[in-house]
């Protein structure tokens, strides 16, 4: 009981979950073959950053804010990131008419 | 410590806050079908129960015993569960509220905040149902949906900053605090921002949009696409999206009471001020709404989206450099921190 | 979910309205391409309401085809019942009484002003408007009352006969109309306030779905359609038939094309019925309601008979071949609609979805008179 | 007026003034079927419009035709016969095997300006009827060719699709010609 | 039918059942669908003289998904039918059809001899609860046919009967 | 100039959804024109056509009719049939059967016109529902006996 | 009940938000149909939200709830409607094969070793703290020591507006 009790006021268990997301994130990241997959993967290593910050400026830090605000930011870069992915995505597929990675290769050239 | 109480409080309101939606959801329809009656001269619900007041129960009975279909061509698991999407974020906005100066369930600092946050997650309802239904008419609905709301999110929020410089808080209880009296209302305060009223109306047309209703309700235009997003649900889920949307009539009213109408404070010295003040200024702006409904035909996506661009933008940006600029001349009494 | 996908080669998909479908006003399917909200190409498919009305005038007399013109467009039972007397009539030689003649131009009018009554609201209701729809119903509702009085029927009135009409009038009907005219002109403002004027119904219908005067005649489209289009062409005016030169009346014609322009030409449509309607009852003349010499049994001479009369919606044609028996030949029905649709195809072509819809609500169907 | 009737006859087989207040036209136009199209685009030209196009299914008609005329020439003969005094002769039956039955397709055409009505018809065989389509002078005329092809059968070339109109998709047959039954 | 002997399990669950027949009695909404004359009749009676609503079956529903009810007003012709079929087998259950209109219930004055192009009543596709007759019938013969369902789903009549 | 013309349509735009809102507010506060039909219901005008029925002499009470067969031919849709037959040493011929297929009718009046004696007549049944199809297939003699019999019964 | 003090019971929802946030992480992550794959993304974050809650910050967990699932989520399904990729094909293809197959370990060993690494290190003992961070402070912080780094972040924004828009308009021709 105590255990749970004491659970959320650890430090550990916020950087082992972050750790958990990023693992996710990157064995999701190699798994997927499209490049919306991969996308959703690289928001969930983008999230377990977001975690470790947070989890700094709480514990650690004597100005939370600036976890929080670099919280904030990763958070600005994601949509952009979500934004321009997506219409690199749409352009993509309107080019090649997939979404699958090793089918745009030809990208490369 | 502190958060004991905090805790079987919450829950406690949940569950009040829940019977509210649903309560609200059905007796709700049942308004607007007698307001739509009224409007056209014809009576509307009557003979089940007096007034026909039984009505939304009897509604309920029969959705709820209604066979729920999985049409073959679904896929499962988005279709079941985009109702809840709709449903719980809407009644989660719920908790943040301040029906009277304590009858809130959890007042946060952030609540407005909290109250978007929530309502964007709707949006998300609606292109998974939309999108899980495998249905065309539902596919271009949940299409318009999302390029509806994204668009009036943005004058909404402009507005809503407008009115967090003013009173220079994110808390929805020092917001009505601060209009003790009609004088003070800030739709009716020139001196807070010199568009109070403009602000107002555009807030009161963001809600309409970013809830689908009339005349934005592009999304289940009948005439063009059945009946939109949710056209393949029966029962039960539609009846959750009927309670989703609802729920969010009232967010939006309630939001545009607080912010603008003085929340539960009394217009009238002689009246004191409660939840029934908020009540009453809600379901007035609800009646709004409906009376809306039934006299305006639909918008057309462009006509909405240009609407959206070319004139609440520009007139609520215009509002954000007018009230920054009183703010700097003139520091508000009550607000601004 | 497959049959979502965007085929290959083109980012469009195809898109049934209907058969049964809000928009269609009754069983019209239409086959959209779409690319997006965007329409690539329209094809109306048309039959879901085929109810051979051309077959069984060749297995009926003539006086039995009578309650088929009525179920042709149900809106304006009453235009279809005189196309066909007349066409009989012409065939067969009949004379009809001037009185019977009159009764025939009020009940018409009537008829034409419930049918554009019923259109307005049906139009609104396309665009997302409900109420406009109760309120034309209301005043709708007026004028079948009295019809009803008159032909016993509130929809599919079968009322006219060769020579003349079934029944004579009463003052009560003369002095009921009277007031309903006073209350639609009462009325109307309202709905030009409510609807017309309205910024939303302005923006949805002005330069929507134009259609041009030539492509009109190359359609062959008649009625309000046309006469939006700025063809000033209207068969009581043009080929004047029954006693229409009689009264003074305007044919309202705008030139811009637009959807907004045929909604103006029926709403005014609503008015110069209206005058017509007064000054017939003005000059409602005494007399018989049925030509005395109609023959039992009709047998017009063999040879072929066309005739044509202004519906609410264009013009209706009939065209007879007689063998001389009591039953026709031939009986062509010519409706106006069928014409008018058929121009839909090419007029919605890279049209918004919503634009499509307000184009084809303002072009004013009625399925069962298409498919006949 | 006066030109286009002469044009049309320059492609007529026969054109005739029909009474107005009688048959509800005023020109009465025969043409061959490959001259269908040269007459719609005189009136094309004219400023005319398509207002409809239907079939008539003469079945029999040709028999009967001839079954009348014989009959009128027997009478001729009986009366002759008896002015002369004469034993009239038996009437003989009729031939009407050889005969071909034909169908009937009807055009008609107005003016928005001014009231003018021509009727242009056509007569092709009954077994084969076919003739070319009108659509590419007149767009609408191509609902109308495949309503009279769904009636009659009757196979306009050149119209783009002439599956079921408004029968069903399925449909195979031809409800208006004469010989029909369901 | 009180006084026969039932069986006790059926006893226990008649209330429940009631219940349920009040509710989906008082809650019949119908498809918008119309198929021709007698459709009008049927906007007729939602409207503001009729008022449909007043019984809470004024809820037009475009889906068939949605729909309790479905009424077929107007003539289906055999090309239609097919469609007509599909929207009945969308509809969950329960539901209930009501043919309006001759057209609907026998193919009205269209099933001459001889025809071709319709399908001789509803009740060849899927069974109907209710007929109503006339061509096309009149609005107040729409709510008795509604009222009529009602009687049939809760095995009693609330309303007064009018005699004509 | 592209300023006023913005502004023009803002403000025009804007009245005209006001002066719509006045419209909707001016009928909701009107009397409603809802005639509550199982409560109240209309007299039907004495045109209406309902489906026909039989007209019985007024002195003997038996059926006007004289089994021409006008109103059978004259049907378009063939949904009247009728019998009679000619009892012994009777001049006229007697009815014994008339069936109508009223689920066919189309209610155009034809054969009523056609009735020179004026033995068939509309009644004055308009609000038909049930749920049996064959209910509608009339038998009028019987419902003409059971007429009389209970104005027999009223009186 | 223990577990019903109010510490216990924060406990619990701290378990039950760390289990859904990292189910909803998993879904996104190997779901077949994209779709799925998008909703398990709007569970994880919900669960991230409200873990954020736990650390302090409703601010930031509202944020997370409007930004990432309202916005970036919903971007998303546009995405995969616009370009409907289906199911993803069983991972079979010989080109596929070994990333797949290694992604696992690779993924277990990143977060076994952060997990270690996080266990191991010796934190320095928090300071005292110089402000409670709530949104006034962000928002003070944000326009003075970060102002730059916002101003970054809006041009990053403005570009990537543009930038989509471009793109899109392109794809359009």
């Amino acid at each position: 009981m105590e255990l749970i009790a004491g659970l959320a006021d650890r430090m550990e268990v916020y950087l082992a979950l972050a750790a958990m997301l990023f693992g996710i994130g990157i064995y999701g990241v190699l798994l997927r073959r499209t490049l919306i997959g991969m996308m959703i993967a690289g928001e969930l290593i983008l999230a377990a950053a977001a975690l470790n910050f947070m989890t700094f400026s709480r514990f650690l830090s004597p100005d939370p804010s600036t976890g929080r605000i670099f919280t904030l930011f990763i958070m600005g870069i994601a949509a952009a990131e979500a934004a321009i992915g997506m219409s690199i995505i749409i352009a993509v597929y309107r080019n090649y008419k997939s979404v699958e990675t090793d089918r745009v290769a030809d990208l490369k050239g | 410590m502190n958060a004991s109480t905090e805790v079987y409080r919450l829950i406690a309101f949940l569950v009040g806050l829940i019977a509210f939606a649903a309560l609200n959801a059905a007796y709700l329809v049942w308004l607007e079908r007698k307001v739509c009656g009224h409007i056209q001269r014809r009576i509307g619900p009557k003979e089940v129960g007096p007034y026909g007041l039984l009505q939304p129960i009897a509604d309920g009975i029969k959705l709820m015993t209604k066979q729920v279909m999985l049409p073959p061509q679904v896929d499962p698991v988005l279709f079941r569960i985009a109702p809840a999407l709709v449903l719980i974020p809407a009644v989660m906005s719920f908790v943040v509220i301040p029906f009277s100066e304590n009858l809130v369930a959890r007042e946060i600092n952030v609540g407005l905040l909290m109250v978007f946050a929530f309502a964007s997650v709707n949006v998300l309802g609606l292109l998974v149902g939309g999108w899980g239904s495998a249905n065309k008419y539902a596919v271009i609905s949940a299409a318009r949906c999302v390029s509806q709301n994204v668009a009036y999110e943005i004058p909404m929020l402009i507005t809503v900053i407008t009115m967090v410089m003013i009173t220079g808080t994110m808390n929805l209880n020092e917001i009505v605090m601060q209009q003790p009296d009609i004088t003070r209302w800030y739709v009716f305060r020139f001196t807070a921002s010199p568009l109070a009223p403009v602000a107002f109306i555009i807030f009161f047309i963001c809600s309409l949009a970013e809830t689908n209703r009339a005349p934005f309700d592009l999304g289940e235009a009948e005439s063009e696409l059945i009946a939109g997003f949710h056209t393949e649900y029966s029962g039960m889920g539609f009846g959750l999206f009927f309670m989703g949307e609802y729920a969010n009539i009232v967010i939006g009213t309630s939001l545009a009471t607080i912010l603008f109408l003085g929340g539960w404070q009394s217009p009238v010295p002689f009246i004191p001020g409660g939840w029934w003040w908020f009540l009453a200024k809600v379901y007035f702006l609800i009646f709004c709404v409906m009376w809306i409904r039934w006299t305006y035909p639909r918008t057309t996506l462009w006509g909405l989206l240009n609407l959206s661009w070319k004139i609440l933008i520009p007139i609520s940006l215009l509002n954000l450099l007018l009230t920054g600029g009183m703010l700097k001349l003139m520091p508000l009494a009550g607000g601004a921190g | 979910m497959s049959e979502l996908a965007l085929s290959p080669n083109q980012e469009t998909f195809v898109l049934n309205l209907g058969p049964q479908h809000p928009a269609t006003h009754g069983v019209l399917r239409v086959k959209l391409v779409m690319d997006g909200e965007y329409i690539v190409s329209a094809e109306p498919v048309l039959g879901y309401i085929h109810r051979m009305h051309e077959k069984m005038g060749e297995n009926r007399t003539w006086a039995q085809f009578m309650p088929n013109t009525g179920r042709l467009d149900y809106l304006g039972a009453l235009s279809y019942n005189h196309g066909y007397v007349k066409a009989v009539e012409r065939a067969a030689g009949i004379e009809v009484p001037e009185r019977a003649e009159y009764i025939r131009v009020i009940t018409v009018e009537l008829n034409r002003i419930a049918s554009h009554l019923l259109w307005f609201g049906a139009f609104v209701l396309d665009l997302g408007g409900f109420t406009p729809l109760l309120y034309a119903f209301d005043d709708r509702e007026m004028i079948l009352d009295l019809l009803e009085s008159v032909t016993g029927a509130r929809l599919t009135f079968c009322y006219f006969r060769f020579g003349g009409v079934y029944n004579d009038i009463d003052d009560d009907f003369v002095t009921g109309t009277r007031e309903f005219i006073k209350r639609l002109r009462k009325r109307l403002p309202d709905y030009h306030n409510l609807v017309t004027k309205n910024i939303i119904m302005i923006k949805r219908l002005k330069d929507v779905g134009v259609i041009s005067a030539e492509m009109c005649r190359k359609y062959g489209a008649t009625g309000p359609v046309a006469r939006g289009s700025g063809i000033d062409y209207d068969v009581r005016r043009s080929e004047p038939y029954s006693v229409y030169p009689e009264f003074d009346f305007d044919i309202p014609v705008y030139h811009e094309g637009d959807s907004m322009a045929r909604y103006m030409v029926r709403m005014d449509e609503i008015e110069q019925s209206m005058r017509i309607v007064e000054q017939a009852l003005d000059r409602l003349p005494d007399g018989p309601v049925k030509a005395e010499k109609v023959p039992k049994i009709i047998k017009p001479a063999p040879g072929d008979y066309y005739s044509v009369v202004e519906a609410a919606r264009g013009t209706f044609g009939v065209r007879l071949v007689s063998d001389g028996t009591n039953t026709p030949y031939r009986l062509k029905l010519r409706s106006p609609t069928f014409s008018n649709l058929s121009l839909f195809g090419e007029a919605a072509r890279g049209m918004l979805l919503a634009d499509a819809l307000a184009l084809m609500g303002s072009l004013d169907l009625v399925i069962p008179e298409i498919d006949r | 007026m006066e030109e286009l009737v002469a044009r049309l006859e320059e492609i007529a087989a026969s054109v005739s003034r029909a009474d107005y207040d009688a048959k509800g036209y005023h020109l009465d136009v025969t043409v061959a079927p490959d001259d269908v199209e040269k007459a719609a685009l005189v009136l094309d030209e004219a400023g005319y419009t398509l207002e409809a196009i239907t079939g008539v299914d003469w079945l029999g008609e040709a028999a009967r035709k001839a079954e009348a005329e014989a009959k009128a020439a027997y009478a001729a003969a009986k009366k002759a016969a008896e002015e002369a005094g004469e034993e009239p002769p038996e009437m003989e039956p009729v031939d009407t095997s050889g005969l071909k039955d034909e169908m009937e397709i009807v055009y008609d055409y107005t003016s928005y300006s001014h009231l003018f009505r021509v009727m242009v018809r056509c007569r092709v065989d009954r077994d084969n009827p076919e003739l070319p389509s009108i659509h590419q002078v007149f767009p609408g005329a191509d609902w109308h060719e495949k309503e009279t092809h769904d009636f009659f059968g009757i196979v306009f070339t050149g119209n783009p699709d002439l599956s079921p109109f408004l029968l069903p998709e399925d449909a195979d047959y031809h409800p208006l010609r004469k010989d029909f039954s369901a | 039918m009180g006084k026969e002997s039932v069986p006790e399990a059926i006893v226990r669950f008649a209330p429940l059942d009631k219940l349920l027949g009040l509710g989906r009695a008082n809650s019949l909404w119908p498809m918008t669908f119309g198929l021709a004359c007698c459709a009008i009749e049927m906007m007729a009676t939602g409207a503001a003289r009729f008022d449909l609503a007043r019984f809470g079956a004024e809820v037009f529903r475009p889906s068939p998904r949605q729909c309790d009810v479905m009424i077929v007003a107007g003539t289906i012709s055999k090309k239609m039918a097919p469609a007509v079929q599909t929207l009945y087998d969308q509809m969950p259950e329960p539901k209930w059809v009501i043919a309006m209109g001759n057209c609907a219930i026998s193919g009205g004055p269209f099933s001459f001899k001889g025809q071709y192009g319709i399908v001789e009543g509803a009740d060849k596709l899927f069974p109907v609860d209710i007929y109503i007759p006339g061509c096309p019938p009149r609005p107040e013969a729409l709510i008795e046919g509604i009222l009529e369902l009602e009687e049939k789903i809760t095995g009693k009549r609330r309303w007064p009967r009018v005699e004509a | 100039m592209i300023m006023g013309a913005y502004f023009k349509d803002l403000f025009g735009g804007f009245w005209s959804l006001i002066v719509g809102l006045a419209i909707t507010i001016k009928y909701f506060f009107q009397p409603v024109v809802t005639l509550q039909y199982p409560h109240e219901s209309l007299k039907m005008t004495p045109r209406f056509r309902g489906h026909i029925d039989l007209v019985a002499d007024p002195g003997t009470g038996e059926p006007l009719c004289i089994v021409c067969g006008m109103c059978q031919r004259s049907c378009p849709s063939g949904c009247i049939s009728l019998k009679g037959e000619k009892p012994e040493g009777a001049k006229k011929k007697v009815l014994t059967a008339y069936t109508l297929d009223f689920t066919r009718c189309s209610l155009c009046g034809l054969c009523v016109e056609s009735c020179n004696f004026g033995a068939i007549d509309f009644s004055k049944e308009y609000n038909l529902a049930g749920p049996s199809r064959e209910a509608y297939v009339f038998d009028l003699l019987k419902r003409l006996k059971d007429r009389r019999s209970n104005a027999d019964a009223d009186a | 009940m223990p577990m019903l003090t109010p510490d216990g019971l924060a406990g619990l929802i701290f378990i039950f938000l760390a289990v859904v946030t990292l189910a909803g992480a998993f879904i996104a992550a190997t779901a077949l149909r994209l779709p799925r794959a998008v909703a398990g993304l709007a569970l994880g974050f919900c669960g991230l939200a409200g873990i954020f809650y736990f650390l302090n910050s409703p601010f930031v967990a509202l944020m997370e709830l409007l930004i990432y699932v309202g916005a970036v989520c919903v971007a998303i399904v546009f995405a995969i409607m616009l370009a409907d990729p289906g199911v993803e094909k069983a991972r079979t293809a010989r080109s596929t094969a070994i990333p797949a197959a290694l992604s696992l370990p690779v993924g277990a060993l990143f977060a076994w070793g952060l997990i270690i690494l996080a266990r191991n290190t010796m934190w320095p003992a928090p300071a005292a703290k110089l402000n409670p961070g709530d949104t006034v402070d962000i928002g003070h912080s944000l326009l003075t020591t970060y102002s730059m780094v916002f101003e970054l972040i809006s041009i990053v924004l403005l570009m990537a507006i543009i930038g989509a828009l471009v793109l899109a308009r392109k794809g359009r021709d």
